[in-house]
């Protein structure tokens, strides 16, 4: 047996906290022990079943082929469609989604991540009032007051708490959770909500109206607020307020509560001026509760190559924007794309289901270490080592924070990074292939 | 019904096939209140249905939950009641969908009966 | 009038990216030459007649004197009349998205149903839709502080959520209901919904919207006295106080 | 390859105007070689542009992009040849940063203010944008190690941090914006002359800009400091560019360059008590650059139209965010700085955006030494940096200078004396400006100038300056020089008429500054204190790896090795 190698300061890459002080023991290959990670992030770097050779669908079944023939037959599935649709990228590095952009410019594809089913809005949002923001390194030195907006972490983000926010000790918060207030607004009460000082319930759909009513009073409007707004006691709302505005640093986190629900992404646009107008009175800042964990590297990476975070729309040779055009839900919902690319993903299950109905309808690419319903709907499979675990790359943290994914152990399985140049390059081969027997 | 985030949920979501994802997300939170009115028991199964479709999930007394919120992991069998409009902004609404819960003796549908017969 | 006639060769599963299907393009331009034009299919470029055929009068004309008539399903077309700046065009059955986008004149009227974003940023002229209208009717595009500008819309039927954001000037009427946040940050122009909605005028700084039917109103309007609007009491508000409460919400007194 | 009988202006060399033949041999210039020639006959050739001062990579540009879809939607072109999509006009992505710099005859730019936290993400960008040769300025100003070194009067430890920082942040030097103002952002305060003490930290903005212009010295940076000064943008400011710049006067710098360069000098250079008597002060500030010789500045000057502002002075983006009410983004990023982005409009019509037009125009031309003025627009704060013809242009013809000012408030010519200056600029001193100034400034011996052993980077016009008179003929000049006839770069033709040939990926520039071990032994616990309690990531995940500069250029400096060779 061979000795344990240690890797001290390793990167989970499962959630957006991005815990960068991960202790793996790796042992015979294989990583034996993940110390200080959650039970997600351990659940990850531990490891299970995996798809171990790639398949191509004959008569129905999906059968071994090599990875050769799944580039190829990849490679003129993409080639065939009129508008290919190559949508994932959240768990896979920026090196990955670059290469995959690149593919997308020479195939015309439309190329969407998966924010477009969690923050998607939050970007809309984004983008009528920007964003005023922080490292959460700022949260966990400065902030006194913590809102949780339509968020779980306590089951989505396990180590937010102690790492980042509420129970964090800092420069300025030497007392960590004993100095702070932490309120939570949500509809139900959640494990978060039991760590609060004050929780906020609402009715579903009305975190709009409940955020209006907040910048009424932190304006010193609140005299002719109703008596109740989405739920609350206007007595409520104006304790609220009053805590907001005598926070020393505050931090709003918010969640899929907020994108999810009516309103969508004018929920997170009055929620980004609330905080701005906060600022008049104090200072604060606002984050987004990113679920996977390099769900903003794509974004950032689509930006910089781009100009715009997700949903773009290659097929015309300039990148157009649209979500509610060019989203990926929104294209299978029309029957607007005639073939997708399923990578770091799981479309099939995350999709509401007349969605993925029309995903299995279309020839499917699927590149992913496991199986998971999208292989059920896929032509084409092809197994990845994992991002992360397997091989280095960049991921963005929740914060925007840029970090580079240790490699922990072996994999004989080509990374996302080579499957894409391999498929790019049989597109090439097979484009040229075309024009000389068109010539 | 809303939909979100569970840690069980989270902990297997890379690993779909299993039964502990099975056993994490064909699940259905109801209130106290509600559980009792429905004459449900652990164990006992609820049918959820509405105009996108139906899905029979175990039921979970929830004692977070107000009367008449349902909170379902999300997953593929919530998302069988999940609409596919966006409402123009590429996201669909995966929280505040209207859907009828009723006590059921149907069993619960493993995740590959849930996508058998999808594909043309 | 000079009349061209454009109807699809078959169903388009893809979407349709036609922009050049405008007056002021095929103005100048013989049949051949129209039919030359180009338009997309995905990542296929092609041009109109590979799609579409197209009959009318041969002679090039002012783009006032054009009418385009266009004969079928459009409901995948998208982009048509964008930037018109005069002439007619007549869709006899559903228009795609984006239809009228940019336009600044003439007139584009749709027999059947609009998709999202019609008359997106529209600076003048007329759009009339006898069915229903997708979201973003008379919007700005993602991230401009402007959508429409001037000009009139009308949609006989129902309209979809985000109706007039940001508008800026011009008018929209919509005969049936309203989805979500119409008008929001309205920064002066008119909206009529003979129906009901939900949440008008958020962040509406100037303008006026006119709820016939039912609507959930903002806590951040207030409420001020009945007032009187072609013989029909309305109770009229003042908002979004979240600006400078400028804007005025007048929702219809339902008669019990 | 051979450029024949061109009209070269290399001010560097003492060559103003001179038809001759240069020559090019492996991506350098040399006195003889022989392969294609290029007929420059008559024409403009200077050496390709540098860009010192534009913020051109990173996150805050990246947030432009993301909150400015409105402006992405500007000047597209598709994927084409050698080129993949072009998008954005303020905020463009990457590939477009290089593909317009090549074209517009610039083959280098250095990325203005990076935190060391963030530095990764620059050098992602960084390495994406093609053609150009870069660097990235690493902020210094609001840094906790610093403060606390500057406070304890440590000047070697802080020089050892400053060395670290560089190397962390793979970075080429030392940038100070509105020091202490940004940590008391942590906070939402701001800090309000240069005596006023920094929240916490017992420090003034003063202490910290005289510690690391000693730092920056002592470490023998190519670069000087590159200083924004606090209280930017308010109007009244130009007593805090003063008193600032009186704090370094006394300062030996330790290699034959300015001890400090100024950001955007124009953004720095107002008088007045408020908004409505607001005024240009660019003449006491041009006597100052004048009669001094310490510093130098960018004029960061301001076209009207479309902007994006983003800096690390975030306390002045929240206030153009409430001024304009505009979207804002803000992102403190712990330890270390503060920043903030916000679009902007500038309109002729309206009295201050005029008076900030006529004051950076002002100062380059009140400022008798053109090597002490950068031609830029703080890209995009001030203008993206595709308007630079017409900077250029409005230099070099008090023609165009008295059309524009017709067209704008009448109370212009009341609160600046741009109307009365009749200077207008050469090719000389363009040349300077553009090309010979940026590289000195910057430190870069093989930039901005063709003698043998210089980089072959090269612009032609298309244009002949001796049959062009740039006063009346400023229109055929802006056209000419907006896009080159060829711009070549390390030896290759990289543009010819606007057409991108090729796209060489460009190389990184950071500077490696060797200190005594006993003083990073000193320095390291502090470190490895704030990384196990205030920082949120572990120390060895924080500097920039090798991977992200796949064509780094290391330049060597600091205290232990043999004094640098001179710039040309």
């Amino acid at each position: 047996m061979s000795e344990a190698t240690i890797i001290k300061d390793a990167i989970c890459s499962f959630c957006g906290c991005l815990c960068d002080d991960i202790i793996v023991e790796v042992e015979g290959g294989k990583v034996q022990r993940a110390r200080h990670a959650c039970p997600l992030g351990s659940s990850k770097i531990m490891g299970h079943g995996r798809i171990e050779s790639p398949m191509i669908r004959k008569d129905g079944e999906l059968v071994e082929s090599s990875f050769q023939e799944a580039y190829d037959r990849s490679a003129q599935i993409l080639l065939q469609a009129n508008k290919p649709l190559m949508y994932g990228w959240a768990s896979t590095s920026c090196e990955a989604a670059e290469k995959g952009i690149l593919l997308a410019e020479e195939v015309g594809a439309v190329i969407d991540s998966t924010a477009t089913v969690c923050h998607g809005p939050s970007v809309i949002g984004i983008e009528e009032k920007g964003l005023p923001g922080a490292t959460l390194g700022q949260v966990k030195n400065r902030a006194d007051t913590i809102i949780f907006w339509g968020c779980n972490p306590a089951e989505a983000h396990p180590r937010h708490f102690r790492r980042y926010s509420s129970n964090s000790i800092g420069r300025f918060t030497p007392q960590g959770r004993e100095g702070r207030k932490i309120i939570v607004v949500d509809v139900r009460a959640t494990r978060t909500s039991r760590n609060a000082d004050k929780f906020v319930r609402i009715d579903p759909g009305c975190d709009y109206e409940v955020i209006s009513a907040l910048r009424m009073l932190v304006a010193g409007k609140g005299d002719i607020l109703p008596e109740r707004v989405g739920g609350v006691l206007k007595a409520d709302l104006a304790e609220l307020a009053a805590m907001l505005k005598a926070a020393r640093f505050g931090a709003l986190f918010f969640g899929l509560g907020l994108t999810h629900s009516r309103g969508r992404y004018k929920n997170i646009d009055n929620a980004l001026s609330l905080v701005a107008e906060l600022n008049q009175h104090t200072k604060f800042v606002v984050l987004p509760m990113r679920g996977h964990y390099n769900v903003g590297g794509i974004g950032q990476t689509l930006a910089w190559s781009s100009g715009y975070p997700m949903s773009v729309d290659f097929t015309r040779g300039m990148p157009y924007f649209n979500p509610g055009e060019t989203a990926a839900c929104d294209l299978l919902a029309r029957k607007d794309t005639d073939a997708a690319l399923i990578i770091a993903a799981d479309a099939a299950s995350n999709f509401p289901r007349a969605t993925a109905e029309a995903l299995a309808n279309i020839p499917v690419i699927q590149i992913d270490p496991y199986e998971n319903p999208t292989t059920l709907l896929s032509d084409v499979v092809i197994p990845c080592a994992i991002a992360g675990v397997e091989v280095e790359g960049t991921a963005y943290r929740m914060d925007g924070l840029a970090l580079r994914l240790r490699k922990m152990v072996d994999s004989s399985l080509p990374s996302d990074e080579e499957i894409l140049m391999g498929i790019l390059q049989s597109v090439r081969k097979q484009r040229q292939m075309m024009a000389n027997e068109g010539a | 019904m809303i939909t979100g985030r569970t840690l069980a949920q989270g902990a297997e979501c890379e690993n779909k096939m299993s039964p502990g994802f099975f056993r994490a997300v064909a699940l259905c939170h109801i209130s106290e209140t509600d559980f009792k009115s429905l004459e449900l028991t652990e164990g006992r199964n609820v049918l959820l249905k509405n105009e996108c479709g139906q899905v029979v999930l175990a039921a979970k007394a929830d004692s977070g939950l107000p009367e008449n919120i349902v909170f379902l992991p999300m997953g593929p069998w919530a998302n069988v009641l999940v609409g596919r409009e966006t409402g123009g902004c590429g996201t669909p609404h995966f929280k505040g969908v209207k859907v009828e819960v009723a006590a059921t003796d149907l069993p619960v549908s493993d995740i590959r009966e849930l996508f058998t017969n999808m594909r043309r | 009038m000079r009349s061209i006639v454009i109807a699809p060769r078959n169903v388009f599963c893809i979407s349709v990216e036609a922009e050049n299907i405008s007056p002021d393009r095929f103005a100048p331009l013989k049949i051949e030459e129209i039919k030359k034009l180009i338009v997309w299919q995905g990542n296929r470029q092609k041009i109109l007649s590979d799609l579409f055929t197209v009959d009318g009068e041969d002679s090039p004309s002012k783009a006032e004197d054009m009418a385009i008539r266009l004969s079928g399903d459009f409901s995948n077309v998208k982009r048509i009349g964008e930037g018109m700046t005069s002439g007619a065009i007549e869709v006899q059955g559903s228009a795609g998205m984006h239809a009228g986008n940019h336009m600044s004149g003439g007139i584009l009227s749709i027999a059947g149903n609009a998709d999202d974003w019609l008359a997106r940023e529209m600076l003048g002229g007329r759009v009339v839709v006898m069915g229903d209208a997708g979201n973003y009717v008379g919007a700005g595009y993602r991230g401009e502080k402007c959508g429409m500008r001037g000009g009139e819309i009308e949609v006989r039927g129902n309209a979809g959520a985000y109706l007039g954001e940001h508008l800026c000037g011009g008018s929209i009427r919509v005969g049936g209901n309203a989805g979500d946040f119409p008008g929001a940050a309205n920064q002066g122009g008119t909206i009529f919904i003979g129906g009901s909605t939900y949440l008008p005028g958020a962040e509406m700084s100037k303008g006026t919207i006119n709820v016939r039917g039912e609507t959930k109103v903002l806590p951040s309007f207030q409420k001020m006295e009945i007032a009187q609007i072609d013989g029909t009491d309305y109770q009229k508000y003042l908002g979004d106080l979240l600006e400078n409460g400028k804007g005025e919400l007048f929702v219809g007194v339902a008669v019990p | 390859m051979i450029i024949r009988g061109g009209i070269v202006y290399d001010p560097s060399n003492g060559i103003f105007g001179e038809e001759m033949d240069l020559f090019i041999d492996r991506g350098k210039m040399v006195e003889e070689a022989r392969g294609e020639e290029i007929d420059a006959s008559g024409l403009l050739v200077m050496p390709g542009g540098v860009d010192a001062h534009a913020h051109i990579a990173g996150k805050k540009v990246n947030t432009g992009r993301i909150m400015r879809p409105d402006d992405s939607r500007l000047g597209t072109e598709p994927r084409n040849g050698v080129c993949r999509p072009s998008t954005g006009y303020t905020v463009p992505n990457c590939y477009a940063m290089g593909y317009r710099y090549a074209r517009m005859g610039y083959t280098t730019a250095f990325e203005a203010a990076t935190p060391i936290l963030e530095a990764r993400h620059t050098h992602e960008e960084l390495q994406e944008i093609p053609i150009i040769d870069k660097g990235a300025l690493t902020l210094f100003g609001n840094n906790w190690q610093v403060m606390e070194c500057v406070r304890d009067k440590d000047l070697s430890k802080l020089a050892a941090y400053v060395a670290w920082g560089l190397r962390s942040a793979r970075g080429y030097g030392v940038k100070i914006v509105n020091p202490g103002g940004g940590e008391s952002w942590g906070f939402g305060t701001n800090v309000k002359s240069v005596n006023d003490p920094v929240p916490n930290f017992d420090v003034t903005p003063a202490e910290i800009i005289r510690g690391l212009a000693q730092a920056n010295e002592l470490l023998h940076l190519p670069h000087s400091i590159h200083l924004h000064f606090n209280n930017l943008g308010k109007p009244g400011n130009y007593t805090t560019a003063i008193e600032t710049l009186d704090l370094l006067k006394d300062i030996k710098p330790s290699r034959m360059r300015q001890v400090v360069h100024v950001a955007h000098m124009q953004f720095s250079a107002y008088g007045g008590t408020g908004w409505r008597d607001f005024e240009s002060k660019a003449p006491v500030i041009a006597d100052y650059f004048n009669s001094h010789n310490h510093a130098t500045m960018d004029m960061g000057q301001l076209l009207f139209g479309s902007a994006t502002t983003m800096t690390a002075d975030a306390p002045l983006e929240y206030g153009n965010a409430r001024l304009t009410h505009n979207k804002w983004s803000n992102h403190d990023i712990e330890l270390e700085e503060s920043s903030g982005v916000v679009p902007m409009i500038y309109s002729r019509k309206m009295l201050v955006n005029a008076v900030q037009w006529a004051v950076g125009l002002e100062l380059a031309l009140l400022v008798d030494d053109p090597w002490k003025v950068l031609m830029t627009t703080d890209h995009p704060n001030g203008s993206p940096f595709v308007n630079y013809p017409e900077v250029v242009t409005l230099l070099m013809s008090k023609p165009k200078r008295d059309a524009e000012m017709a067209s704008m408030h009448e109370q212009l010519q009341k609160r600046t004396g741009l109307g009365e200056i009749q200077r207008e600029l050469d090719w000389a001193d363009i040349a300077i400006m553009t090309r010979a100034a940026p590289a000195r400034i910057l430190g870069l011996p093989d930039k901005g100038h063709l003698g043998p052993g210089a980089d072959a980077d090269i612009t032609i016009y298309n244009l002949k300056p001796e049959e062009l008179d740039t006063s009346q003929d400023h229109s055929l000049v802006k056209k000419a020089i907006s896009t080159a006839m060829y711009t070549i770069k390390g030896g290759v033709v990289v543009s010819k008429d606007g057409k991108i040939l090729c796209t060489p990926p460009g190389r990184a520039f950071w500077v490696d500054a060797a200190v005594p071990q006993a003083d990073t032994d000193r320095l390291m616990p502090d470190l490895q204190e704030k990384f196990a309690k205030y920082y949120s990531i572990q120390l060895s995940n924080y500097a920039v790896q090798d991977a992200y500069l796949p064509h780094a250029n290391v330049i060597r400096a600091g205290l232990s090795i043999e004094p640098l060779q001179e710039v040309a």
